[in-house]
């Protein structure tokens, strides 16, 4: 048996540190089948949303409301930070832990910004436009679809932080890279949410 | 903890024990308590039911309660009493059937079924805060929506927490039975317990969040004044329908699927045949499994969906007769040609296969889109359910047990109460729910607090309590049953029912490490395998070595426990801000759990290979 | 073994038994006995599916019982290992493909007459009748003829009757049972079905969505009448004076009690759009009160003074200033009296 | 927590990482483009709606496939149960969205 906090060397380096344990490839797939289950989960939430839409109760429409700056700007700070985490995982890969950590904290920040700025662009349209979760049933699936992504943003970075402070002394071995891993998995899986979310809502409302 | 630990506790480490355990077999063990308490109380909800309608305009209990006890009774049964007995059932045999010693997520498991405990439990304090939830188990908006009082908040943060431990149970038995297989058992060569455990557990991942978001809506409706639900503000009540039955259709086969599995493994064991037709049983599971995503709409026929929605859903839904079909023919014929064998196990399951055929019929015939503007919400639908639940899912969790018990408590039933629980039960059952169908169509539908006088149903639903309360003198043999047989029980050799699959090849119980070696299998049914070439016992894939073990948690409850609390917080800030401290407290300590989770290592221990020869030794 | 099939047999007998002493249900309320299109088409498919599905039920059992009977474990040859059967591609394809083929000879039919059913193509063309669903009644609206009742929903016989209904608070369902299948009534839109009834008579409807408390009190009536008497109806419920006084003087007094304990908020006589409680204008020819109980004076005055009483739950009650029995008395009096046309229940009855 | 995965890393090994980088790279280049051209669509609206809708929704799904494949490394082996069960969640995904965005009309 080794020692788990043991920092691994290049001697004893595997290839995939993230799934050379039994832990870890259970790792791996539970948090695959994880995100199985979220797909349903925000094909819920995007179906509740899709009709409910037009059911503007007299309030604003997606057309008066949504501006396409601040969402382009939010969707490229995600995608970045998307890449950012695979380059994470590539220092993980190549046991670079100073290097790993450097670009999760990016991957970090990234996500920090984004987050504000869907907070701001909330902000923005409850005190410019009085419209809030409460004004009409599209105002609740609008908030609870977006804000579900958000909640799942928050979530990933709180986790991001744990991580990297829990392990900023210990360095990388086979108890923690699977963690790693699975995170930015979840990660990327956020992105793929926002994909949609500026598609189907913001695009596809933009036009009507 | 080392061997010596787990031996010759007090009571108050018994209790410690089971608290924090991450021991499937335990948790089993657990799961079987939890659902039998709720399976109970269920049943007794449903004694309620079928006094009040004993006669015509009777007042037993008043029409506000009425409502609620239906909820309850629903909502109990399936989610608090089916569903954790069949994970008890799983927990207690997929492992041993594969050749695992443990599950691959242990803290997870133990989360999933403290989270299922204090959801039901919170569901359950409805009836002491001021009433249960009254809008049906499928509690269709707006009647959920509008109803007064916290019932359905009741039911919606309830759901919530017990629905969220069922996902982790789900995820955790996927990744259990695709990494955690012993050395030879391949996709192929598993019991199809296993192989139902795994289809199910798919069904569960992908429907549960379907719920998980309805009730969220829901939730939002009821707690935070959003409109989904409201009319007035462009709100679609529809919705609800919609994502109710996107979980709720696959949830039926979730209750029939690993019942369906633990059948296949009776026959064969029972007629000492193998299963005839394996391949095709595993690939009709698959086809329930995925043709029961797409006919969800056919709750739904009355709504007003419109002919051509209504008719493919219709289609869809008779499809699953033929892998259905498939396998009651199969089951037909392992048991053709074979040598059976009928005792408590094998009766259940010979009751089961006329009482669900009945069931599936009528299944086909609900199914037929306009001849269900009749059925629809009637007796005759309750007939059909309980056709399928009772006699399929019920009569499989009493056959399971009949099975494993010697293997999950180191004990067997006994056979005379066994037989005379199964014959008043069955009788019972068919008493009760027979009738039914012709109450359902001589214009009584359900949820009916009282039935009218001259309408001819007096005399039908005085058969049906009577059959009722046939079925609760079952139940309770068979938990006397249950008991006897932990005092002066018979105590279990290995292998009682001369077994064909690798739990049998352990001792009853099997060591908290279950396997010293794994098992090599060597083919279908690897003991009786063995058993042909005079083996009789496995050959071990690798030699004796150290086993790594997971350590107990306590942080599972304390998780489960802060979510509780976090839940009476949503339900009674609507009253009073005060409450947010719960809120956020119970969040807080949830949170906290959590955190120190993670950042404690948590690596497990190791029993050595002497303390394993010492073992043998004893 | 002997035993176990006494013990299905016996059980069977019961059943039989049971359903022969009650019948095929009430006559008019029971779906077994259809008198109308809609209950007929949908018998159609029952007794199809009933056929078939019986059919399966006793090829199974057929085999069920054979393999009970040759195959348990005999005496003397408890070590008898049978042959380990891996399959039967021959016999599984049967099993398949016969089920495959019942299931089209449903669904074709099934699929059919659910298009038949939902057909709307002469709706403008036949009479349409508003349904509104509220705790725990129903209110009817003849569109075109500013007429509204509530509770008894007359109809000629033979004729197409187009239904249009809503609801005004949450989703109930309206069945007749021997005329037609049900239909949800739901508050978001619209549902339309047609109704066509082949006899006349009083036919029983039930509410058949879970809807609150008296759920299982929200009955109401299909009043199927001659075409001729369905004419008559009409006019003279266009006719009607909300305002005409009663001759006798105890119902006059009932009257002037009914205006000054503010029933007419909820409640209107003649045509009329306030819909909050029933429309009262023909309710001396109602066939039940409130949905289920009998029209007397002595369950009216009940009702008056405590409505709660016969119907838990019900939107009426602690709605108005309190009415003493003797009060009660007089209006009831008012109200049954209220007799506009002579086609009442009794019409239909044969 | 044995070490079931005894190849040391070598230099040969990060020179496959490398060039696995530089697809990813690529990728993220792509996906960058992929949303330009959707915002572009949007913004100047050279489309009709009709075009459009289905235009940006494969656009997302080009996009996402990046994210699966390349970004999530669905492409490499051992991720066959994973794609199963993400192909399985989609399937169930369009049928909800369908059921939702569909047949709520009447
Ligand atoms: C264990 C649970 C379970 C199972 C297994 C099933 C199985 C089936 N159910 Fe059931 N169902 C419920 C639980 C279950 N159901 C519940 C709880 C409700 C009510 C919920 C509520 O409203 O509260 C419900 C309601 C329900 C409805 C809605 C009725 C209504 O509300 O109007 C419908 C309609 O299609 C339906 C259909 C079917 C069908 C076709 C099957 C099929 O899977 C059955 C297949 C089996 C067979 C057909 C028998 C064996 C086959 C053969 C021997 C082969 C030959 C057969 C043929 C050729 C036909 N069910
Ligand atoms: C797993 C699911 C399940 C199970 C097992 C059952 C079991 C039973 N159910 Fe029910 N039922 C539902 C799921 C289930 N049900 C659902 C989903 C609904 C719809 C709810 C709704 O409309 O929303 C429903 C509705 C329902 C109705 C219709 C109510 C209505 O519409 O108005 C009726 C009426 O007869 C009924 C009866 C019964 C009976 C008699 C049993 C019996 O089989 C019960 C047998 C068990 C016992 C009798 C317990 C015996 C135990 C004791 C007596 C205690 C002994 C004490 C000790 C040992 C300490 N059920
Ligand atoms: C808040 C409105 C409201 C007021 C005020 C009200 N009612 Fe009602 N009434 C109702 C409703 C709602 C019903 C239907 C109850 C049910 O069946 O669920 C009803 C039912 C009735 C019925 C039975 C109708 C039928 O067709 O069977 C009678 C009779 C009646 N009310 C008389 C009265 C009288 C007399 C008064 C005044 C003393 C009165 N109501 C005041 C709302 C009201
Ligand atoms: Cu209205 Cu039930
Ligand atoms: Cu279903």
């Amino acid at each position: 048996m080794m020692s788990n906090d043991h920092i691994l060397n290049p001697e004893t380096m595997p290839q995939s540190p993230e799934k050379a344990t039994l832990e870890g490839k259970n790792k791996f797939l539970g948090l695959w089948f994880f995100l199985g289950g979220e797909t349903v989960l925000f094909a819920s939430l995007f179906g509740t949303y899709l009709s409910l839409k037009n059911s503007t109760a007299g309030g604003p429409t997606s057309e008066e409301l949504f501006g396409l700056e601040l969402v382009f700007i939010m969707t490229i700070m995600l995608l970045t930070s998307s890449l950012t985490s695979v380059y994470a995982m590539y220092h993980m890969k190549n046991n670079d832990f100073k290097k790993m950590q450097l670009w999760l904290g990016i991957t970090g920040l990234l996500g920090i910004g984004f987050l504000a700025m869907e907070i701001y662009e909330f902000a923005h349209y409850i005190t410019e436009y009085g419209f809030t979760f409460r004004s009409s049933a599209f105002g609740s699936a609008f908030y609870t679809l977006v804000g579900f992504h958000g909640g799942h943003v928050t979530f990933g970075i709180l986790w991001l932080i744990t991580l990297m402070i829990r392990n900023a002394k210990r360095g990388l071995n086979l108890y923690n890279a699977p963690k790693f891993n699975t995170f930015s998995l979840y990660w990327h899986f956020i992105d793929v949410v926002w994909v949609f979310v500026f598609t189907v809502v913001y695009l596809m409302g933009k036009v009507g | 903890m080392s061997i010596a630990a787990t031996q010759k506790q007090g009571f108050g480490a018994v209790i410690w024990d089971y608290l924090t355990t991450v021991d499937h077999k335990k948790i089993a063990h657990l799961y079987t308590f939890g659902g039998g308490f709720f399976f109970i109380l269920g049943g007794i909800e449903a004694l309620i039911i079928r006094i009040q309608l004993i006669k015509p305009e009777n007042d037993f209990v008043s029409a506000g309660f009425y409502n609620e006890v239906i909820t309850m009774h629903g909502t109990t049964m399936i989610f608090l009493a089916a569903m954790p007995l069949l994970l008890g059932l799983m927990n207690a045999a997929v492992p041993l059937q594969i050749g695992a010693r443990d599950v691959a997520f242990p803290f997870l498991n133990s989360l999933g079924f403290w989270l299922f405990m204090f959801g039901g439990i919170l569901l359950n304090c409805s009836w002491f805060l001021g009433g249960a939830p009254d809008a049906g188990w499928t509690s269709y908006a707006p009647l959920s929506t509008t109803s007064p009082g916290h019932g359905v908040d009741f039911y919606v943060m309830g759901l919530q927490i017990a629905g969220a431990g069922t996902l982790i149970g789900g995820i955790n038995f996927l990744v259990t039975i695709i990494n955690m297989r012993a050395p030879g058992m391949t996709y192929m060569r598993m019991p199809l317990f296993t192989w139902a455990t795994f289809v199910t557990s798919i069904l569960i991942l992908f429907a549960f969040p379907a719920l998980t978001i309805g009730l969220f809506l829901l939730m939002f409706d009821r707690m935070f004044d959003s409109a989904f639900f409201d009319v007035t503000l462009g709100g679609n009540t529809i919705i609800w329908q919609h994502l109710f039955w996107i979980f709720g259709h696959p949830e039926v086969y979730i209750l029939i699927l690993p019942v369906f599995g633990l059948f296949s493994d009776i026959f064969s064991t029972f007629s000492k045949k193998r299963l005839f037709g394996y391949t095709a049983m595993v690939f009709a599971t698959m086809l329930i499994a995925f043709l029961g995503f797409m006919v969800w709409a056919h709750h739904m026929f009355t709504v007003g969906l419109g002919p051509v929605a209504n008719t493919i859903f219709s289609i869809a839904t008779m499809a699953i007769a033929v892998p259905t079909g498939i396998k009651i023919f199969n089951w037909l014929a392992t048991m053709w040609g074979g040598s059976i064998t009928i005792n408590s196990a094998m009766l259940w399951s010979l009751g089961f296969i006329p009482s669900f055929t009945v069931g599936g019929m009528t299944g086909v015939m609900v199914a037929t889109v306009a001849a269900d503007y009749q059925y629809h919400d009637t007796y005759f639908v309750i007939a059909h359910f309980h056709y399928v639940i009772v006699g399929g899912t019920v009569f499989g969790i009493f056959a399971g047990f009949h099975y494993w018990w010697p293997k999950m408590f180191g004990r067997i039933l006994n056979e005379t109460m066994g037989k005379i629980a199964f014959w008043t039960f069955f009788i019972g059952f068919h008493l009760t729910f027979f009738i039914q169908h012709f109450l359902g169509l001589m214009g009584m539908p359900r949820r009916y607090w009282v039935f009218l006088e001259d309408q001819n149903l007096d005399l039908g639903n005085f058969i049906s309590t009577i059959g009722a309360f046939f079925m609760a003198i079952g139940v309770i043999v068979f938990f006397i049953n249950a008991i006897y047989s932990q005092v002066k029980g018979e105590k279990a050799p290995a292998d009682p029912w001369d077994g064909r699959t690798l739990e049998w090849s352990i001792p009853s119980p099997p060591p908290y490490y279950n396997f010293k070696q794994l098992p090599l299998t060597r083919g279908l049914d690897p003991l009786w395998v063995e058993k042909t070439e005079g083996n009789g016992k496995m050959t071990p894939a690798e030699p004796l070595g150290e086993i790594h073990m997971p350590n107990n948690s306590f942080i599972p409850f304390v998780m489960s426990l802060g979510l509780f609390i976090a839940g009476f917080g949503f339900i009674y800030q609507t009253d009073n801000n005060a409450w947010f401290i719960a809120l956020f407290g119970g969040m807080a300590i949830a949170l906290g759990a959590m955190i120190v989770r993670s950042v404690k290592d948590d690596l497990g221990y190791h029993i050595s290979k002497e303390e394993l020869e010492r073992e043998a030794d004893e | 073994m002997k035993g176990w099939m006494g013990k299905l047999r016996a059980l069977f007998l019961l059943g039989l038994v049971a359903l022969i002493l009650s019948g095929c249900g009430r006559e008019n309320l029971t779906a077994l006995v259809p008198k109308g299109y809609g209950s007929e088409s949908s018998m159609k498919l029952i007794i199809l599916t009933t056929v078939i599905m019986s059919a399966v039920f006793v090829i199974v059992m057929i085999v069920y019982v054979i393999v009970l009977l040759r195959f348990r474990k005999k005496k003397g040859q408890e070590n008898f290992i049978p042959k380990q059967v891996e399959g039967h591609k021959g016999l599984e394809a049967v099993w398949t493909i016969i089920p495959i083929i019942l299931v089209i000879i449903m669904a074709v039919p099934t699929t059919l007459i659910s298009f038949d059913l939902a057909k709307t193509n002469d709706q403008k063309d036949s009479i349409n009748i508003d349904i509104t669903g509220n705790q725990y009644w129903w209110h009817f609206d003849y569109k075109g003829e500013e007429i509204q009742t509530s509770q008894d929903l007359y109809i000629p016989v033979g004729k197409k009757v187009y239904l249009n209904m809503l609801s005004s608070d949450v989703t109930h369902s309206f069945w007749v049972p021997s005329i037609s299948g049900k239909m949800d009534v739901n508050p978001d839109n619209t549902n339309t079905m047609y109704i066509q009834a082949y006899e006349e008579g009083v036919y029983w409807g039930k509410c058949a969505e879970l809807c609150g408390p008296s759920h299982s009190l929200m009955d109401f009536k299909v009043i199927v009448v001659s075409e001729e008497e369905y004419e008559q109806w009409i006019a003279d419920m266009k006719s009607v004076d909300p305002k005409a006084k009663p001759e006798n003087s105890v119902a006059q007094e009932g009257q002037e009690l009914f205006e000054a304990n503010n029933c007419m908020a909820c409640h209107a006589i003649g045509s009329s759009p306030i819909a909050t409680g029933p429309n009262l204008t023909d309710f001396g020819n109602r066939t039940k009160l409130a949905g289920y109980v009998e029209p007397t004076k002595e369950n009216l005055v009940e009702w008056i003074v405590n409505p709660e009483k016969i119907k838990p739950g019900n939107l009426m009650t602690g709605k108005y200033p309190a009415v003493n029995k003797e009060e009660a008395e007089k209006i009831a009096e008012y109200l049954l009296q209220l007799k506009p046309s002579e086609i009442g229940p009794e019409s239909a009855g044969k | 927590m044995e070490n079931t995965n005894t190849n040391k890393i070598t230099e040969y090994q990060k020179q496959r990482n490398k060039e696995e980088m530089k697809k990813q790279l690529i990728s993220f280049a792509l996906m960058i483009v992929v949303t330009l051209i959707a915002f572009t669509i949007v913004a100047t609206g050279v489309m009709e709606k009709m075009f459009a809708i289905p235009v940006l929704l494969i656009l997302a799904l080009i996009q996402v496939a990046f994210q699966y494949y390349y970004f999530m490394h669905m492409k490499d082996k051992g991720h066959e149960m994973p794609s199963i069960m993400i192909y399985g969640g989609a399937w169930a995904a369009i049928l909800t969205i369908a059921g939702l965005a569909v047949i709520t009309w009447w």
